[in-house]
């Protein structure tokens, strides 16, 4: 415990992606363009090469030894948020600091460093990135805040500066602002755990709620902060209550930066709650025992399980209803975001190793498609303009096939079309939610997979089989290729991935992995806080 | 009658034993004393909590941010001092670190939209949203 | 519930018989040859050569499967519907495609097969205007409707029977729509199928009855398991039986209440009347019958039933009959009434009497038709009896004029004639029954007699005697008749648009064609088959020899018709109803009914000729005093009008429905699509707008909205708090 | 086995060589994609040795695909499966075949979509796991709507959107389903599969309450498919504005993706929800074949009476699947084939004259025996096919489902659940002359009367086809011809193939039933000694 070394080593990635941040940042100062125009590439390869050391780094013995919550976590969540960085680097590219670029090429203005952002974009996008990576190593609460707000802060400023939206303002002020309560509502949530536990290290916590739990049950004040932090971190995953921000922030932030939303602080916000419901007290993997019994659900204290249950209801509900009405295909996408988390808070409270494995699936396809999605958008321009209006894209097919059908195959993902990825990862949810006796919870989810489909269908036909209209037909391709190239990888990945479900599966299983000194150190009384022993070695 | 009476006298007791206690500054706290912290901390954060709701200035808004930042901080510090740990301590340097760096952004933010709409009002900015 | 036993002979498995088959096998290879020639657009008679060689190869196969028969025989061809899925009784489906031969199957046969050579070798004179893929239709569909009817008689089972009876419904369907492009035909083609539907439909419940309650379908298992006695385990009653099969043999058979699509049928070609809507097709309910006659013994009151009905249908039609001018229609009705003397002969219990009425029917009512066909293909379409007069004098058709006279004859049951003998075998079975209801059918069935007499002779005094006059068709169009002349636009279309013009342009410079060879032969040969119908009977009556016809009947299921007809009415006291020892009017039986039927056929032959030959113009005066008159005035126009059955269904029936459907066609598209389905949708939609005020765009409306959240779930979990957990 | 995958695959390998071929090339790739899928399929089914036993095939389990979930690449045929296999892949060639001159635009992706559409269906039928069965039918959704939306009639958003939006929210509920039933086999067995023959086994072991929901959502996903009568808006709306070969495909094959599914998952998981909701179904079956059979009798449209139509000989598959004894599931197996034949012909014909006229309103268009009487006659007899001619192919199925309900009572005593019984065949037998005369009506206004044409289209009606049927038309209606008379000659084999697979459907129910019995037993003998019970003190009261 007391070695630094082997924990710094398992943030050899973060580190590695540390220092290419601050290298961007003086990169993006660059005088010459070729080396501004290598910023994004400089990025994907300080990605790749983090991506590269993951395996060497990341060992099982290290994570355990580092005593982690989850000690496998970031075997999974790591490598996903690298890999699916590498395709946000590409949507973004061209994007940033683009009308400038293109003036300086004309020859219409000189090279102004007070000007470019691209460096600072760059810098934060791999902070953001870094954030979301340690959360997944975190140890204690300080940890998890100021992850949290390493994934935050720089994700405001990319709202802001990103590019040329005009309503990129109003998308980061709202952002920021909101972003600041929830902080602090999680804050308070934080210190309420602490005064109840008496401690920030998430293993003391852990211990300590057992305890309480053994006891008379766990305490009030717990309680309450557990459910301000978990409402808090709502506000990451554009969950009910905190989601209200997120149509107004997807709309108005640059397209490529609402692709970044759409999925680093989504995955940062999942990886948090895994993590903190990990400490309340998952009873582990499942409800079966090795001669068929069901034995009883002994999951997250009642009030934690109804709050999910709710938050897990409205948050699917609301964002599919919501995204009906929407005829801007950004607003809709903040809508299809919404109520794929609440798809995902199903695999929260299920939790146990389905619960947590379905969570990591889920991200996996999540990202790609929606990635997808805005990348294809990302790709297309009219007048010079972002595509907004879902009607623009009428008729793209006769113009960018390749564009509309990466479009529909990631819609048809997202409405959970077998045998797209995005089917899998909602069967992976529903088994997670009956290995935990959410049978109601399943239905919901059905019932609102139906309603999704509705704009999905939507996002799929228009630009496959609507006629183009004069709008749509001034649609064209953006200058730069990268986030074409971004799009065409995800739509392939979405159709092709399905084809590889047992490695994946086995990479999301390794997440629960067991933990051989933490499993030691729980209190041997109390089985209801055991950590997560693996069911992986179980199963046939 | 008395029930009813019994929070505030107490809080009153409290507060007249922190006044005592003040050169006391490394004895240990009482029940009290960190009751009135956390009632104080408490209060700090509903007043950023409602001040964020009703102001329009982004710069009081943002004070109101701050002020919620420090209520859950003071709750950190006293719980601390009540369970005898250090940690809680470093976590409120953190905290200010951070409200610092957000206060930083937050200024940059306001000033960068300040000189689009000329207004620090909060109002303007409502263009997104369903109509 | 029966356990009567009731005398059939046992079938015996004689596999070596399958070339019996060829009798099904060889029409419906004429039907492909026919279906080549059209698809090889040959023009010449080959698909009459085809047909006819065929049909007639068929008739000789019957005839040496008769002279080769010794008693009733199962011969398995291949299997066509069979499975099991136990052991067991009624665990077991089975429906080969076999034949079941005895002599009732040979009797039909015969007929059957012979007259549908003679109308085919008819046919290949009458349809020459058709020559093409017109020929090879009208020839696809007799080569269909003789496989057909082949099955239906033939079939060792009901299955198969029902591949018949639906089978002959096709045939029926398309020969009467032959003419598709006048829509009097198509609507003519489309009711009878539908008619016939609705029996049909009794008839498949009824043979699920037999299978739920006999666990077989094949008659030698099925008369076996009856004599075992049946069980009953659906929740309708054994007894249904009978009047299930019932209602698809009055649908087939035109009786009451399915009868009126056959006159309509005559929109098709004449020798389709004849074949199929007059000798053989329509009879197909009496051999159901017939076939399954013990089972009638099911319900004391089944036969009662048919009999009712028979004589009703009898009565009702020849009312009909009386007031129509289209000789078709006449012949349509008269055969709708002949059918009822064939029902009432089996309601009261002879069998024979109606079986062999089938035979002599078939003939006689065949020639008639073909008759009217010379007429109508000679006087381009005119079958309006005031508009042809006198048809014997004109050279050429005299061979029309007095086979039709036989014909007429026949029908009107002079005495002597073969259907005198065949009638009075039905008469005399009611007439001498103990039950006072068949006396009394069979006084009816007398006076029906005299009213067959009345009108058949009605038309050959029009249409054959008297001063000579006729008009072509062309005019028939504003005709008075309600259904005057429906075959106007005959089947001749081009030679008949050709008639219409000359017509017009020369009235008199039209000449009928007479009939070529073909037509001429088949009249002759049916004229004498006619008259030899009654060969049977004259053996027995002048002879006293064995009537064949009598032994035909005997020797198969229907056999035991008077036994079953006591064992079902439970009438013990009527053990004594041989014919020999009863009376009618006083005489004895055979005497009595000579005499009477005489009376009645004479009676209405020679008010015919009263009015019709002698005095035509107190036929007219007559029906205006009918018609003057309040009192009377309802009979002449229910009579012409057909007692307004086709306007009582379409009001009680087709109507209503067609009020529902279309209700049920708005309330679809309106109100569950529309109202429940896309309102359903909405409700999701309506959702979304009911949270849109949540969206509002202002920074401090999310805030509230995220506090308030907050503040719920915390006061919400203060609350249970308070109550303590869980 | 790999003889299944090789028809599976082979329209997948035809849509990627279409969609980088030519638009010239696309048709003739995609006629060969699909020979060579019915090649393989025959060859298979010639090589079947479980023709007799109701068997599935190749009983060895495929490659894992999601060891987690314990998800299978399972394929392999019973005799039901691999009839309807046989019966898509036949359709397959011919419907292409027939689409040769109806599609003028976007040729290469319509052929793409339609051999996926194939592929999937083929899928759907040849899987033994559960959720590759959800992968095909869920698929077939999104060709589809494609081929509706993009060459469909005028309305074609909206029907294909309906269409998707319906049977997309049926079959979620049959996904949870399914996945319930995984779960109630994990729990008893400890390891996830969505292997068909041990989730059933597992089925069945469930209490009646979970039967009882369990077999309600297979249902509202099945019945959507079938579609069951409240349950079909969608259908004559897709149908209406699919385009032809859409049509067929639709009406032959992807309907019967509903009546297979109840063959397959509702019957036999859950032979007590059968058995609770089988009048529920039989009533809901019996008003499609009236409903549907009324509102034909007043449809205009050709193409909707003939999907109208559908409803209610499905209505009657329906019937003779619940009335849950071996002869009415027989009926029922049967019908879904020959529905499919004779049904999947009708559009055809009525495609080609659509083709020719631009409308298939039957009050503009009529008569057309005169102008196309090679035409005329295939409708004819495939009109007469689907009326239930015997002789026919549809009459074995029609006679056979009518039989079972009738008789279902009478199979009380067998030990199948008798419920059905006469009163209901007599209402479904009204179906019989219902159906007699709307396609009969259909008939005499456009085969037969006087010829109508509309006059707007006489100009350019004509241009590429002849009056009447080309080689091409009648070489795509001479199969299904043939087909749908030896079947009604010779249904035989057929009967026997799918006898073993129809009582091993119901194999539970006899069960079931005897459960039943000694419950209520049971119960009302408790109930006696309640009464009793409660008399006991009443007497000693009174005393």
């Amino acid at each position: 415990m007391d070695a630094i070394g082997p924990r710094l080593m398992l943030l050899a990635p973060e580190i590695l992606l540390f220092g290419a941040a601050v290298v961007a940042a003086v990169l993006g100062l660059s005088r010459r363009h070729a080396v501004r125009a290598f910023l994004p590439i400089f990025t994907c390869l300080a990605l790749i090469a983090s991506l590269a050391l993951m395996p060497i780094t990341w060992t099982e013995a290290r994570a355990n030894e580092a005593q982690l919550v989850l000690p496998m976590l970031g075997a999974f969540i790591k490598p996903l948020l690298a890999g699916v960085g590498i395709l946000l680097v590409l949507v973004s590219a061209g994007s940033v600091d683009r009308g400038f670029e293109a003036a300086v090429a004309r020859g219409r203005t000189t090279f102004d460093p007070q000007r470019v952002v691209a460096g600072e974009f760059h810098a934060f996008f791999l902070f953001s990135v870094i954030g979301a990576m340690l959360l997944c190593s975190a140890t204690d609460l300080i940890w998890i805040f100021l992850a949290v707000e390493l994934v935050s802060l720089p994700t405001y400023i990319m709202v802001a500066v990103g590019g040329a939206s005009r309503r990129s303002g109003e998308a980061a002020i709202k952002y920021f602002f909101l972003g600041a309560l929830s902080t602090a509502v999680f804050l308070y949530g934080f210190a309420m755990i602490y005064g109840s536990t008496g401690s920030l290290e998430l293993d003391n916590i852990r211990t300590a709620l057992a305890a309480q739990a053994a006891g008379s049950g766990i305490d009030g004040v717990a309680l309450a902060g557990l459910i301000l932090a978990v409402l808090g971190f709502c506000f990451k995953i554009t969950a009910v209550p905190m989601h209200f921000y997120a149509p107004d922030v997807y709309e108005g932030a640059p397209t490529h930066v609402t692709a970044f939303l759409a999925f680093v602080p989504k995955v940062a916000g999942f990886v948090v709650l895994v993590v903190l419901l990990a400490c309340v007290g998952w009873t582990g993997h499942s409800l079966v025992d090795g001669d068929g019994v069901r034995v009883p659900y002994a999951g997250l204290p009642t009030p934690l399980t109804a709050v999910l249950w709710m938050v897990a209801v409205l948050t699917m509900t609301l964002g599919n209803v919501g995204a009906l009405l929407q005829s801007s295909v950004k607003r809709m996408l903040a809508y299809s975001s919404i109520a794929h988390s609440g798809y995902l808070v199903i695999g929260l409270l299920s939790g146990g190793a389905a619960g947590i494995e379905a969570i990591c699936f889920y991200l996996l396809a999540y990202g790609i498609m929606t990635t997808a999605a805005f990348a294809a958008l990302v790709a297309l321009e009219r007048r010079g303009e972002e595509i907004n209006e879902i009607n623009d894209l009428a008729g793209l097919r006769q113009k960018q096939p390749v564009m509309a059908w990466m479009l529909a195959i990631s819609g048809a993902s997202l409405v959970g079309l077998p045998p797209f990825l995005g089917f899998f990862g909602k069967v992976y949810l529903f088994v997670a939610a009956f290995e935990a006796d959410q049978f109601a919870l399943v239905v919901i989810a059905v019932l609102n997979s139906a309603v999704s489909a509705l704009y999905y269908l939507r996002l799929a036909t228009v630009p496959l089989v609507a006629p183009p209209s004069a709008r749509s037909e001034e649609v064209e391709l953006v200058p730069t290729r990268w986030p074409w190239i971004a799009a065409v990888v995800c739509g392939i990945g979405t159709v092709i991935l399905p084809g590889f479900l047992n490695p994946l599966v086995r990479a999301a299983e390794v997440t629960t992995k067991p933990v051989a000194d933490v499993t030691a150190a729980a209190p041997s009384a109390d089985p209801s806080p055991a950590p997560l022993s693996s069911n992986a070695s179980e199963r046939p | 009658m008395n029930a009813f009476l019994a929070p505030v006298s107490s809080a009153i007791a409290s507060v007249s034993t922190a006044l005592e206690g003040m050169g006391q500054a490394f004895s240990a706290a009482s029940e009290a004393q960190i009751a009135l912290s956390l009632a104080i901390s408490a209060l700090l954060f509903v007043i950023g909590l409602v001040g964020f709701m009703v102001r329009r200035n982004m710069i009081i808004m943002f004070l109101c941010t701050e002020l919620m930042f420090q209520g859950a901080a003071l709750a950190m510090i006293t719980v601390a001092r009540m369970h005898m740990d250090v940690s809680g301590q470093v976590f409120v340097i953190f905290i200010l670190t951070v409200a610092a760096a957000e206060a930083a952004l937050a200024l940059g933010l306001v000033v960068l939209l300040h000189r689009r709409r000329e207004t620090l009002s909060a109002e303007v900015w409502s263009d997104l949203g369903e109509a | 519930m029966s356990s009567a036993n009731f005398p059939i002979p046992q079938a015996v498995v004689a596999p070596e018989m399958a070339w019996v088959g060829l009798a099904l096998l060889l029409p419906l290879v004429s039907a492909v040859l026919c279906t080549i020639c059209a698809a090889a657009r040959l023009r010449g008679k080959w698909p009459a050569v085809f047909t006819v060689l065929a049909l007639a190869a068929s008739f000789v196969v019957v005839l040496r499967a008769y002279n080769a028969y010794s008693g009733p025989v199962q011969v398995p061809i291949f299997e066509w519907m069979s499975f099991a899925w136990g052991d067991g009784r009624f665990q077991q489906f089975t429906a080969p495609c076999a034949l079941y031969i005895d002599s009732l199957t040979l009797f039909w046969m015969l007929f059957v097969t012979g007259l549908g050579t003679l109308i085919a070798l008819y046919a290949s004179e009458y349809m020459e205007t058709e020559k093409g893929a017109g020929y090879a239709r009208f020839f696809f569909g007799i080569s269909i409707f003789l496989f057909a009817m082949s099955s239906l008689v033939m079939g060792d089972n009901l299955v198969m029977l029902y591949l018949g009876w639906e089978g002959v419904g096709l045939a029926s369907y398309l020969l009467i729509g032959f003419d598709y492009q006048r829509p009097s035909a198509v609507a003519a083609a489309k009711k009878a199928f539908i008619m016939n539907r609705i029996g049909d439909l009794g008839l498949a419940l009824g043979i699920f009855m037999l299978w739920a309650n006999y666990g077989t379908l094949q008659y030698s298992q099925l008369f076996q398991a009856m004599n075992a006695g049946g069980q009953t385990a659906v929740d309708w009653d054994v007894s249904l039986i009978p009047f299930l099969l019932m209602l698809g043999a009055f649908g087939k058979s035109a009786q009451f209440p399915l009868f009126t699509w056959l006159p309509d049928a005559m929109e098709g070609p004449t020798p389709v009347s004849a074949l199929i809507h007059a000798a053989t097709m329509v009879t197909a309910g009496v051999y159901l019958i017939a076939r399954l006659y013990p089972f009638f013994a099911l319900h004391p009151d089944a036969l009662a039933t048919v009999a009712w009905i028979g004589g009703g249908t009898a009565l009702l039609a020849a009312t009909i009959g009386m007031a129509q001018y289209d000789i078709k229609r006449v012949f349509a009705y008269s055969t709708i009434s002949q059918l009822g003397y064939m029902f009432l002969g089996l309601g009261v219990g002879t069998t024979y009497g109606a079986c062999y009425h089938t035979l002599t029917h078939a003939f006689f009512k065949a020639l008639l038709f073909l008759t009217a066909g010379a007429i109508m293909h000679g006087f381009a379409g005119q079958l309006d009896l005031r508009k042809l007069s006198g048809l014997r004098h004109i050279p050429g058709w005299r061979l029309v004029s007095w086979t039709m006279f036989i014909g007429c004859l026949w029908l009107a049951a002079f005495p002597y004639t073969a259907a005198f003998f065949s009638k009075d075998a039905i008469l005399l079975q009611a007439l001498t029954s103990a039950r006072w209801d068949f006396v009394f059918l069979g006084w009816l069935g007398l006076f029906t007699a005299a009213l067959t007499a009345y009108y058949t002779f009605r038309v050959w005094f029009r249409v054959c005697c008297g001063p000579v006059h006729f008009e072509p068709a062309a005019d028939a169009h504003h005709g008075d008749a309600p259904h005057g002349a429906h075959d106007a636009h005959g089947p001749h279309g081009h030679e008949n648009a050709h008639a219409s013009k000359a017509g017009h342009a020369a009235e008199h410079a039209f000449h009928p064609h007479a009939p070529k060879w073909a037509i001429s032969t088949v009249l002759a040969v049916l004229a004498i088959g006619t008259v030899a119908a009654g060969f049977p009977a004259y053996n027995e009556a002048f002879a006293h020899g064995t009537n064949w016809a009598q032994k035909m009947i005997a020797g198969s299921s229907a056999a035991a018709g008077a036994q079953i007809v006591e064992h079902a009415s439970h009438a013990a006291e009527t053990a004594d109803i041989h014919a020999a020892h009863a009376t009618v009017l006083g005489m004895e039986a055979h005497t009595g009914l000579l005499v009477v039927g005489a009376t009645a056929s004479l009676g209405g032959i020679l008010i015919a000729a009263y009015l019709h030959l002698f005095s035509r113009a107190s036929a007219d005066a007559l029906r205006r005093v009918l018609m003057g008159n309040w009192f009377t005035r309802w009979l002449p126009i229910c009579m012409e009008r057909k007692w307004f059955v086709d306007e009582i269904y379409h009001g009680l029936f087709r109507l209503p429905l067609w009020i529902g459907s279309q209700v049920l066609h708005f309330g679809d598209k309106h109100f569950l699509d529309g109202v429940l389905v896309d309102g359903i949708a909405r409700i999701p939609i309506a959702a979304g707008k009911l949270f849109r005020p949540l969206y509002g765009g202002a920074l401090q409306g999310y805030a509230v909205s995220m506090v308030a959240g907050v503040a719920l779930v915390l006061a919400w979990m203060t609350w249970v708090w308070l109550r303590g957990f869980e | 086995m790999s003889l299944i995958w090789t028809s599976i695959l082979m329209p997948i390998i035809g849509a990627a060589l279409v969609a980088v071929s030519s638009s010239k090339l696309s048709r003739s790739i995609a006629l060969l994609a699909t020979l060579g899928s019915l090649a393989a399929l025959t060859l298979f089914a010639f090589e079947f040795p479980a023709w007799n036993n109701g068997q599935y095939h190749p009983l060895e389990a495929g490659p894992a695909w999601l060891d987690a979930a314990g998800i299978r690449l399972s394929v392999g045929f019973d005799t039901v499966s691999l009839l309807l296999a046989l019966l898509t892949a036949f359709l397959m060639p011919l419907c292409i075949l027939g689409s040769y001159t109806a599609v003028t635009e976007r040729v290469k992706e319509y052929y793409g979509w339609f051999l996926l559409l194939g592929a999937s269906i083929l899928l759907a039928f040849a899987a033994r796991d559960a959720i590759l069965f959800y992968v095909g039918y869920e698929f077939t959704l999104v060709p589809m709507t494609i081929l509706i939306a993009v060459y469909g009639g005028t309305e074609r958003r909206v029907a294909s959107i309906k269409m998707f939006l319906y049977t997309f929210l049926g079959s979620m509920f049959m996904l949870a389903a399914i996945i319930y039933v995984a779960w109630e086999n994990r729990v008893s067995t400890g390891a996830w599969t969505f292997d068909i023959d041990t989730l059933t086994a597992t089925a069945i072991r469930l209490p009646a309450s979970a039967q009882y929901w369990l077999f309600a959502s297979l249902m509202v996903g099945f019945a959507v498919k079938v579609p069951l009568f409240p349950l079909h808006t969608w259908l004559p709306l897709a149908h209406d504005q699919a385009p032809t070969a859409g049509s067929v495909i639709l009406a032959s094959a992807m309907l019967k993706l509903g009546t297979y599914g109840n063959y397959r998952f509702a019957l036999p998981m859950a032979p007590a929800g059968g058995t609770e909701l089988m009048v529920v179904v039989a009533v809901l079956s019996i008003i499609a074949i009236i409903y549907a059979s009324l509102i034909c009798w007043v449809q205009t449209d050709a193409k909707k009476l003939i999907a109208y139509s559908s409803v209610a000989h499905l209505g009657l598959c329906m019937l003779g699947l619940f009335a849950l004894n071996p002869v009415g599931a027989e009926g029922a197996v049967f019908y879904m084939v020959n529905h499919g034949l004779s049904t999947g012909a009708l559009f055809l014909c009525i495609g080609m004259f659509y083709e020719r006229y631009h409308t298939k309103d039957t009050d503009v268009l009529g008569g057309l025996a005169k102008k196309m009487p090679v035409w005329a006659s295939f409708m004819v007899l495939f009109t007469f096919a689907s009326i239930g001619l015997p002789g026919l192919n549809g009459f074995i199925g029609e006679f056979l489902c009518l039989g079972g309900t009738f008789i279902a009572e009478h199979d009380g005593q067998s030990g199948y659940p008798g419920v059905l019984g006469p009163r209901f065949a007599v209402v479904a037998g009204l179906g019989l002359i219902f159906a007699a005369m709307y396609l009969l009506i259909l008939l005499g206004k456009i085969v037969w009367g006087p010829l109508r044409e509309p006059h707007h289209d006489a100009g350019h009606a004509h241009a590429c086809l002849p009056t009447d049927l080309n080689a091409r038309e009648i070489l795509v209606l001479t199969p299904l011809a043939v087909a749908c008379i030896w079947l009604g000659v010779q249904p035989q084999p057929m009967l026997k193939a799918i006898e073993p697979c129809a009582t091993r459907m119901l194999a539970q129910y006899p069960d079931e039933v005897q459960r039943l019995k000694e419950r209520e037993a049971q119960m009302a003998s408790e109930a006696l000694d309640a009464t009793n019970l409660a008399q006991v003190p009443q007497q000693g009261g009174a005393r």
